[in-house]
């Protein structure tokens, strides 16, 4: 037996073996025991911040759902949703508010999480490409419309894509062409995709 | 130097009011850092050529947000969005200029967070100084895009002094055009300034680009009621319409009487540390009829002291071309 | 407190830029000194 | 004392010329808009300084170097020079002549500053944009302009010292006569009869 057959599941049947997406999160969530750990040894001996300092255990909402989490003054919406709370739908790209491949709502509107410090979100509804879903739970419009129309190629851009997307149908349910090239224009799609996803928000919009 | 990681570590205070945020300001002096929407400040910070011991979070202070009308015009609190300002009723009916011009800042999700006081007060965005290099801008003793080799098709026309930085805001030229008022805020008290004033040349002052001194805060920006629904025009020209900062914008706010201008303040960006407002073009063209000749001769004479570097000549014609426009252009 | 103001170089280098400001209230406070101690000394001791 | 040529009267004996009086105040107020265009902007009052700056900078080059050719061939080079009369006062109580040894080292502490100011100052002229010349920060490496501005940054700070030395010294009543004679030119026979020893200012010859 070859190392390449090795390698080979049987289509249908379930792998036993430990999938990269499944291994990253095991990862995270021991990180996360870890970092907890640390929390209740270190806490109480540590300082009591200034006043106006921020306490490090919060409570986010996120995708309509309290969570507790330990967050550092620095970090960023998208360290912390992606790897404090195991949200790995979120990607990260270039860091620096300029592809939209991170892009979140917050109250409704779209931010880049990137570019967000995780402290300064505290009291608004965080949703992720985790949170949207059909009224029934299963696709969203504008995720069957991107399927439909061959939005994603190599799909790492797609859930800031749908993020953006959800974000202006529930603003403009009906927006031109225009509007919703607008609308999209904040997340960068290095496939060049951008008249597909385009042509999805156009159908999602026509479907409603 | 960019370094691609986590940011260095500081202290967070998010203070709910004005005065809490004084005081944290007075304790940490030069250690502190005022963020607002934080787009800009966390580039600083994951590049690590900015370490402040300690960042203060402006958005919780309730006080510096909103717009409301005044008997003399409106109140733009500095931490209001781009996003509401371009959506806003007011806005839109009495300042359509400002609408536009935040229309053009970045991106969407750029614009949902961005504050109109950050975005006013942003820092230069020559590549030089935000690489880290120790220029002039940076408390240096050189600058790196003003020689030979140097790679300066966006930097400045005009008013370049060591520094050949310029503004790269989209609302900094309209605010000027409309003639804003900014008010900084410490706890000593507080002053208020005009654009003028606000926009600082690096003539004057090398490190910063605008007046507010490090303990104080630009708490509010007013529109004076004197150029409401006047006869506007915008454009803003950069290598993508989307992100990117302007190479050349125009903001104009022209008051019309029987056809003739008899008032009008035109302000360029992306040509000057400050915004460039053409005091002279607003002379020459004052109580000229509103007519393409006029725009011609305006645009003509706009650019008449430009002193171009290496490969920033392009926007000679460039900024002549959405003079003219914005003069032949500018509606109610 | 440090005597010069240091940038970092193209190069990465740690490069000096000139001299600290900070010394400056230094040099004030040493021609402070420099009057208080002749005129005391003058107070001390008159002239012949 | 009688009468002498020039502007010299009875009863007044001249210390120093119109031209020389001329410049020191030139040189004063050079000095004092150096300081302050430089010092000013870095304690926070921010105002357009440079232009200011460098032109008052070329004047007081110019002043010094008419002071320095007119010192040395048309005046007592010597007169300034620290001696071993000087060093022999120091114990006896001896007076000077036309300088006292302070004033003789405060000079010289002066000329080394200045002369280091004006030098360095010259150099950097070459990173601004001049009527003459388009700036050319490769004159020299990165560290060698550090030096050049480190010299000038503590010539500055210095010269603030010096000031305030100076002024006060000015400002003392025992040296009254000397500040007065900085204005008006000349000093009266008893200041010269009390305060200096006429076989070493001779100054009846030098009027």
């Amino acid at each position: 037996m070859s190392d390449a057959d090795s390698n080979k599941t049987e289509p249908g049947q379930p792998s036993l073996r430990t999938t990269r997406r499944s291994f990253i999160k095991g990862v995270i969530v021991s990180g996360v025991a870890v970092s907890a750990v640390g929390y209740v040894v270190y806490e109480r001996t540590a300082r009591r911040p200034a006043a106006g300092a921020v306490e490090r255990l919060i409570t986010l909402n996120v995708n309509g759902r309290d969570r507790r989490v330990d967050v550092a003054p620095h970090e960023t919406l998208a360290y912390t949703i992606r790897n404090k709370l195991g949200l790995t739908g979120t990607k990260v790209s270039c860091d620096r508010a300029e592809c939209g491949a991170c892009t979140v709502m917050l109250d409704g509107v779209t931010s880049y999480s990137c570019s967000t410090l995780t402290q300064s979100v505290r009291n608004r509804k965080i949703v992720t490409i985790e949170g949207i879903a059909g009224p029934t739970g299963g696709l969203h419009k504008v995720q069957q419309a991107m399927i439909d129309e061959l939005g994603p190629q190599c799909g790492f851009c797609t859930s800031g894509q749908v993020v953006s997307a959800v974000a202006l149908l529930n603003r403009n349910p009906k927006p031109t062409q225009d509007e919703a090239r607008r609308g999209m224009s904040g997340n960068l799609c290095k496939c060049g995709a951008y008249d597909h996803y385009l042509k999805a928000v156009m159908r999602a919009s026509q479907e409603a | 130097m960019i370094v691609k990681d986590i940011m260095a570590p500081f202290e967070l205070y998010q203070p709910a009011q004005l005065k809490d945020a004084f005081s944290l300001l007075d304790s940490f002096g030069k250690d502190a850092w005022k963020m607002a929407g934080g787009y800009d400040s966390l580039d600083w910070f994951k590049d690590r050529i900015v370490r402040p011991q300690a960042v203060i979070d402006l958005t919780g202070i309730a006080e510096m947000k909103g717009i409301k009308e005044t008997p003399d015009g409106v109140e733009i609190g500095a931490l209001t969005t781009l996003s509401e300002i371009e959506n806003n009723p007011i806005i839109k009916a009495k300042y359509r200029l400002l609408a536009d011009a935040v229309s053009h800042v970045a991106s969407p999700q750029i614009r949902n967070h961005g504050t109109i006081g950050g975005n006013a007060s942003q820092n230069a965005r020559c590549l030089y100084f935000r690489y880290g290099l120790p220029c002039y801008r940076a408390g240096g003793n050189t600058c790196f895009a003003d020689t030979p080799e140097g790679i300066n098709r966006e930097h400045a026309l005009f008013g370049a002094d060591r520094c050949v930085a310029v503004t790269s805001s989209d609302g900094a030229p309209a605010l000027t055009a409309l003639d804003a008022k900014f008010v900084l805020q410490s706890s000593s008290g507080q002053r208020v300034i005009g654009a003028e004033e606000f926009f600082v040349g690096p003539n004057v002052d090398i490190l910063h680009l605008t007046a507010a001194k490090p303990e104080e805060i630009l708490t509010t920006i007013r529109l004076p009621s004197a150029w409401a629904g006047k006869n506007f025009y915008f454009e803003k020209v950069a290598d993508r319409n989307v992100w990117d900062f302007p190479l050349v914008n125009v903001a104009a706010a022209i008051s019309v009487q029987n056809g003739a201008i008899r008032e009008s303040r035109i302000v360029v960006g992306g040509v000057s540390a400050v915004p460039h407002r053409l005091t002279q073009v607003e002379g020459i063209i004052q109580g000229k009829a509103l007519e393409e000749g006029t725009a011609t001769l305006a645009g003509q004479s706009s650019t008449r002291d430009a002193r171009p570097l290496n490969y920033n000549g392009f926007k000679i014609p460039l900024m002549a071309s959405l003079v003219t426009r914005a003069v032949r252009n500018a509606t109610a | 407190m440090e005597l010069f103001r240091y940038a970092t170089s193209v190069y990465g280098d740690k490069v000096i830029i000139g001299a600290s400001f900070d010394l400056l209230q230094w040099f004030v406070g040493a021609g402070v000194a420099a009057v208080l101690a002749h005129a005391i000394f003058k107070w001390i001791v008159p002239s012949h | 004392m009688s009468s002498h040529a020039g502007s010299v009267q009875a009863g007044q004996i001249q210390r120093h010329k119109l031209v020389d009086r001329l410049y020191h105040w030139v040189m004063a107020v050079c000095i004092l808009t150096l300081l302050a265009t430089s010092l000013l902007p870095i304690i926070g009052w921010k105002f357009a300084w440079l232009a200011i700056h460098w032109v008052t900078g070329l004047v007081l080059t110019v002043a010094v170097l008419f002071h320095i050719v007119r010192a040395l061939f048309f005046q007592k080079p010597m007169s300034m020079v620290v001696d071993g009369q000087d060093l022999q006062n120091l114990g006896s109580g001896g007076r000077p002549g036309k300088y006292n040894l302070a004033q003789k080292l405060y000079h010289l502490a002066i000329a080394v500053l200045i002369l280091s100011g004006i030098a360095s100052g010259l150099v950097m002229l070459r990173k601004i944009d001049t009527p003459w010349w388009r700036r050319d920060p490769y004159w020299f490496s990165d560290s060698s302009w550090g030096v050049i501005y480190s010299a000038h940054d503590f010539v500055a700070m210095s010269l603030v010292t010096m000031i305030i030395i100076h002024v006060y010294f000015a400002l003392r009543p025992d040296e009254w006569h000397l500040t007065r004679s900085m204005f008006r030119g000349w000093i009266t026979p008893k200041e010269y009869k009390d305060h200096f020893d006429p076989k070493r200012w001779n100054a009846e010859e030098e009027a």
